[in-house]
């Protein structure tokens, strides 16, 4: 049991695992001496050697589709994209190659990639350093998508996920890398496609993922004050979504709130909206309610503020759930 | 024997070795020519491989014809005809050693067909009924890739995991000139040249990309490319199965011992529409046509054979056998090839349990259990 | 009015666009002498030259990449991409650019760049010749996205897609290009971003767009036969969806049913799902259902009758919504 | 005077013409030394001119320093210095017209000076407040993109547009030798010679990508790329002003008279490190470092001014009081930037009306007025 920050956790993860397994490589762009912008491959070059912890040339495409071939030799490559927004170029290769290869062969070859990606607001970057493109990849047959809300999930997750057989893209919540909290190595991890209820409730059902667990957890303790007690989800893997745990929890509380960062229209909300919508019609006392970012491009760092859903939005969707005044009300008063 | 490429890193003399006319052994009139760089890498090829070459050249022709004649009696969906490049791929192909491993495009077939994929196994992918048609790891070689150039980085990859793993087999992988604008091929080039791994970029000239000249995919010759890349390159006779050869067997040497990556432009001509579904006379122009069926791969072997006194009638005789042989097996295993079962169409999505597909899968067997049941 | 097939409506408001606004200019594959893979661009650089029916060098991203440029120069460039699993190496110039310029330049420089896609199954072919990819762009905050179904809607929205200001993906359902009937130029359009009832019905909402409009109107009138009346929405705007015509449909029947060939999990119907169920959540006697293609790579062509959401399936979903036996219930009572 | 770029199309002398040290007009030490490539082109720059180019390199790198302050001290979110690409970036945008348009990464703050982009507009970006300073055309210059190589098919793109406009207006790409790896940038140049469009590709190699040395994106000279995609290139020592200039003139006038793309190489380095973010110590070996700071670009031209006599007290004084004025017109602009308006993140997603985002508009600012009311 060690404290560690949420970077150092992934760190280890990647070191234990380059150490058990001699078919893990890790590429990516200054992954080597630079050990990656946000210094998750801290001293993994130095101690594993320049053909395990491969700095390449500047090209995501490139990164991805090397890493395809390296799997068809049964490696299991571990990519780093640098920023959210740098994964596009890399879209062919994960889209059209990666997610469709042991399908396309039948099964004979495997794709064991992980694919690493910091993303998500908060840290005042400039563009394209602060999005949340998760959607797109779990809209995605043939991918699994996860992400990690604290610095346990971030070393057993990113362990789960190099073992798995299955391509896994590794969202890391950027502005949550200096998080610090202890990580028990042998802690027995829980199924790498799992939820975990990390808040007990029983009035609303508030499911978040990454970088939002945290501000979920301060939303219910807020809304507790105002006497309604709210279960926070941790979604952690956003394909599959583990819609048991999800739907147990409105089967009980009857009221649905959702919160990503990314953009609301065709977002992981919508599905979970309407899956448990699907599943629970009749338990539900209100229609689930979305707090995510508005459909804009990611704004200046002077406007994120208002893009991400912070805790009191969070808290107006519960009041809207519950069925108290909320901006909604409000609006429809206006309008 | 690598010192023999050594002029090619230098592209001030590269330039130079790459005239016009590609590296050539034997020429469209059957002639054997020498060529200082190539010849060393054939003198072992004798009069019995020869013979050979030459049945691998009729039978996988026929094989392209018979799919083809499948195709427009509607059973194929689509063929994509290899019609005039039967010595590109059957000289690389044949250069090959068993562990090697091979990432093409789709129009490679007879290159499959050298690497052991079978008859029938050609098939599924263009009758439909299967999104691949063999396991890559019996062969050596990779189920085709529809994404144009997307295939160079997945050899590059392999390559890099040959040299990780310190054995000498080689990634090899073909393309198309239209190919070569595709940003993946040239990251590919990057990519190979700087972690200098063991890798052949093979690259099937056949002046066509769909209806686009390759005038409009590249001013300056093809081959020029790669060695701007730190890439060595060599322009062949695409038609010309030995000098195919050669080259081949060059830069797989280069790249077992070490020296990285090469690059192949074979120069020929796509002699068939582009696919099944393709009408090449909206763009063609019939002379250009002409002048490259005087160039054709398999006369010039005949030809050069003849000459030799090899081409017997019994070479004649068993060679058509061969192909009869083939078209027959084509015929049959395409017309046999099994519908699949509906719930396959969830196979193979994840190796790993995936809760949501299981969940569509059986709900979806409850939908076709039901329906059956009252079609019943 | 002249009676046409899709692909020729594509094709003269191509030629009418071309004609009377000199600015436009159409790049892409194979687009001049073969006229395009589909023939949708016969004849236009005969008439128009090869400097306005460019014919590109093959790749995606050089062709939105190069309309980025000339809309920078004040054109508006038509692109077509031959298939819609080909979009994917062209993703980040959509995605990072193309939809993000005016925004980014706070709206000093414009994208009038209209994005051709073939797209969804039905044909036979062979991988990434089938695909429905249209739910990445709509997610895509700054895109329009739009699909006809009819070639009076090709032609119209295509004309309106180019005069549109704002990029705009344009989906052609590709197994329609040889749907006939009339067109008249000189009718005036719907707006680009409205939905059309197209069969009116009190009993069932059912939302279609692109290919499937056809076969949800024959599910309509199969339904009537069962006694059902099924109101038939062609959805024509993904982005925006008209949520207003979807909503007043759905107050009034109380039930909806979502179709599109796009596979389920994180597709548009989640969306429309979630939304109405936000909106209409009082009004409705079920939960939406969503009738889409499986979460799967797009299957081998033999396969794709059981991929493809056809008519009995949306029969299946009707009676799910009315709360009559379906394949759910049989499902439920076996599990 | 194109003539003098004919032997550049040829890469077997292009390969000559480009030998490891780059073209270069004005030494390290200050040496005026001539060129027969580039001489004529700078016939013309005389004292006044060379004047005016000294004050451009001090006041340009007294802004970055500004800047680098600033952000250490908390008032920018974030700066990528150009420390040591002055001369590169002043020598090649004071070569251009007004009607040219420019397409850079995020580095070019000079080429923004040069293109009359206002101090205070290179700023908001950097602090936050926009996403980004400038009306592009206010002064034919994009902002800038951060995708890495994205904006060199913009710069394609835009030179076709100029190419069917019929005018002689050039597209000016810059981008870094990182960049040279993206398929993004080798497919505009396929484009661009392809379309043969008056596009110039202006690389600033300064030998870093973040951490990552010129030699593992490319293991020949980068100036040898572009003449196999048939476009001739040109490699110049980018630390010298006025070579800079000259090779930008040629490249621009080939441009002008439907010669196409060129493709030039200006041979720097970041002194700095790669943004304020950026730790180089981790990789940067201070020796070389110490090597290139010895090739300073404005050392060379002070020292290049004083053995003509024109380094005078007068000039070094305007200069730094052109510098500091700058300076502070950076500082005060910065901290007067205006935090933008909540409600304006909606505005300008798109041109024309969307019920989606118009809804969440009106949504979000009831939201707003709700709870700024509690707050009161
Ligand atoms: C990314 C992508 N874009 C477009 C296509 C459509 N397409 C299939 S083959 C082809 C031409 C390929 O030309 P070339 O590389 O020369 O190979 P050839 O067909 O001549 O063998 C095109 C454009 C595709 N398959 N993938
Ligand atoms: C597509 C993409 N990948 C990665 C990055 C992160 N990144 C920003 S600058 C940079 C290095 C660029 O190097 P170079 O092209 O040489 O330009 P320089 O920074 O030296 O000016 C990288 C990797 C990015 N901005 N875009
Ligand atoms: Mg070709
Ligand atoms: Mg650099």
């Amino acid at each position: 049991m060690t404290e560690l920050t949420l970077a150092k956790a992934i760190n280890l993860g990647l070191r234990r695992t380059l150490e058990s397994d001699p078919r893990v490589v890790l590429l990516g762009e200054d992954i080597g001496k630079l050990g990656g912008v946000f210094r998750v491959t801290d001293g993994l070059q130095a101690d594993f050697g320049p053909r395990r912890v491969i700095d390449t040339p500047l090209a995501e495409s490139g990164i991805i589709g090397t890493a395809v071939g390296l799997a068809f030799r049964g490696f299991r490559p571990v990519c780093e994209i640098q920023f959210d927004g740098f994964i596009y170029p890399g879209f062919d290769q994960i889209v059209a190659q990666v997610a469709k290869l042991h399908y396309r062969t039948q099964g004979n070859v495997r794709m064991p990639i992980t694919i690493r990606v910091p993303f998500g607001g908060g840290i005042g970057a400039v563009e394209h350093h602060s999005e949340s493109p998760e959607a797109y990849f779990a809209h995605t047959s043939g991918l699994r998508v996860v992400t990690c809300s604290n610095p346990q999930d971030a070393y057993s997750m990113l362990r789960e996920a190099v073992a798995s057989d299955d391509p896994v893209l590794f969202f890391e919540p950027k502005r949550r890398y200096w998080t610090k909290s202890d990580v028990d190595e042998d802690a027995t991890p829980l199924p790498l496609g799992s939820a975990r209820v990390v808040a007990p409730g029983t009035d609303v059902t508030l499911v978040a993922y990454g970088p939002l667990v945290a501000t979920a957890r301060d939303a219910a303790l807020a809304a507790l004050d105002d006497g309604i007690s709210v279960e926070v989800i941790d979604l952690r893997s956003l394909s599959p979504v583990d819609f048991e745990t999800v739907e147990a929890s409105v089967r009980s509380t009857g009221r649905l709130v959702i919160a990503h960062e990314a953009q609301q229209f065709g977002g992981l909300g919508a599905e979970i909206a309407a899956s448990i919508t699907e599943r629970c019609f009749f338990h539900l006392e209100a229609p689930p309610a979305r707090v995510t970012g508005f459909d804009v491009p990611y704004p200046a760092a002077k406007l994120e503020e208002h893009f991400l859903p912070g805790l009191d939005r969070m808290l107006d969707a519960v009041d809207r759930v519950m069925g108290r005044v909320n901006s909604l009300t409000g609006w429809e008063a206006r309008s | 024997m690598l010192r023999s490429l050594d002029h090619l890193t230098d592209p001030a003399i590269a330039a130079e070795s790459r005239p016009d006319r590609p590296m050539q052994l034997i020429t469209a009139g059957g002639k054997r020519v020498s060529d200082p760089v190539l010849d060393p890498w054939v003198d072992d090829v004798d009069e019995a491989q020869m013979a050979r070459l030459y049945e691998d050249l009729v039978v996988v022709r026929r094989i392209d014809r018979e799919a083809t004649a499948l195709q427009r009696q509607g059973e194929l969906g689509l063929w994509p005809p290899l019609l005039g490049q039967e010595a590109a791929q059957i000289g690389s192909a044949r250069a090959l050693r068993s562990d090697d491993f091979v990432f093409t495009s789709f129009r490679e077939n007879a290159v499959a067909y050298c690497r052991g994929v079978s008859i029938p196994e050609l098939l599924p992918v263009w009758r439909g009924t299967a999104p691949s048609g063999w396991n890559p790891y019996d062969v050596g070689m990779a189920t085709p890739a529809v994404i144009i150039g997307a295939q160079t980085l997945h050899a590059t990859g392999y390559a890099l995991g040959c040299s990780i793993d310190g054995v000498d087999s080689v990634a090899v992988t073909y393309f198309g000139d239209g190919a070569t604008s595709q940003g993946d091929v040239n990251e590919a080039m990057v990519f190979a040249a700087s972690l200098h791994v063991p890798v052949v970029f093979f690259c099937q000239n056949n002046q066509w990309a769909i209806s686009e000249p390759v005038g409009l995919q590249a001013t300056r010759p093809i081959a020029e490319r790669a060695p701007a890349f730190g890439i060595p390159s060599l322009r062949v006779d695409g038609n010309d199965v030995l000098a195919v050869m050669a080259a081949t067997r060059i830069a797989l040497d280069r790249a077992r011992s070490g020296g990285g990556p090469t690059f192949i432009e074979a120069v020929t001509y796509r002699m068939g529409p582009h696919t099944t579904s393709d009408d090449p006379t909206r763009y063609v122009d019939p002379a250009e046509r002409e002048r490259w069926a005087a160039k054709d791969p398999i006369d010039r072997v005949e030809k050069y054979l003849d000459s030799r006194g090899l081409f017997t009638e019994e070479l004649r005789a068993s060679t058509e056998r061969a192909a009869d042989a083939a078209a027959a097996e084509l015929r049959r295993a395409c017309l046999a090839l099994p519908q699949p079962e509906p719930l396959t169409v969830f196979d193979h999505v994840y190796v790993e349990p995936h809760s949501w597909i299981e969940r569509q899968k059986s709900q979806y067997a409850a939908y076709l259990a039901m329906y059956e049941g009252e079609a019943e």
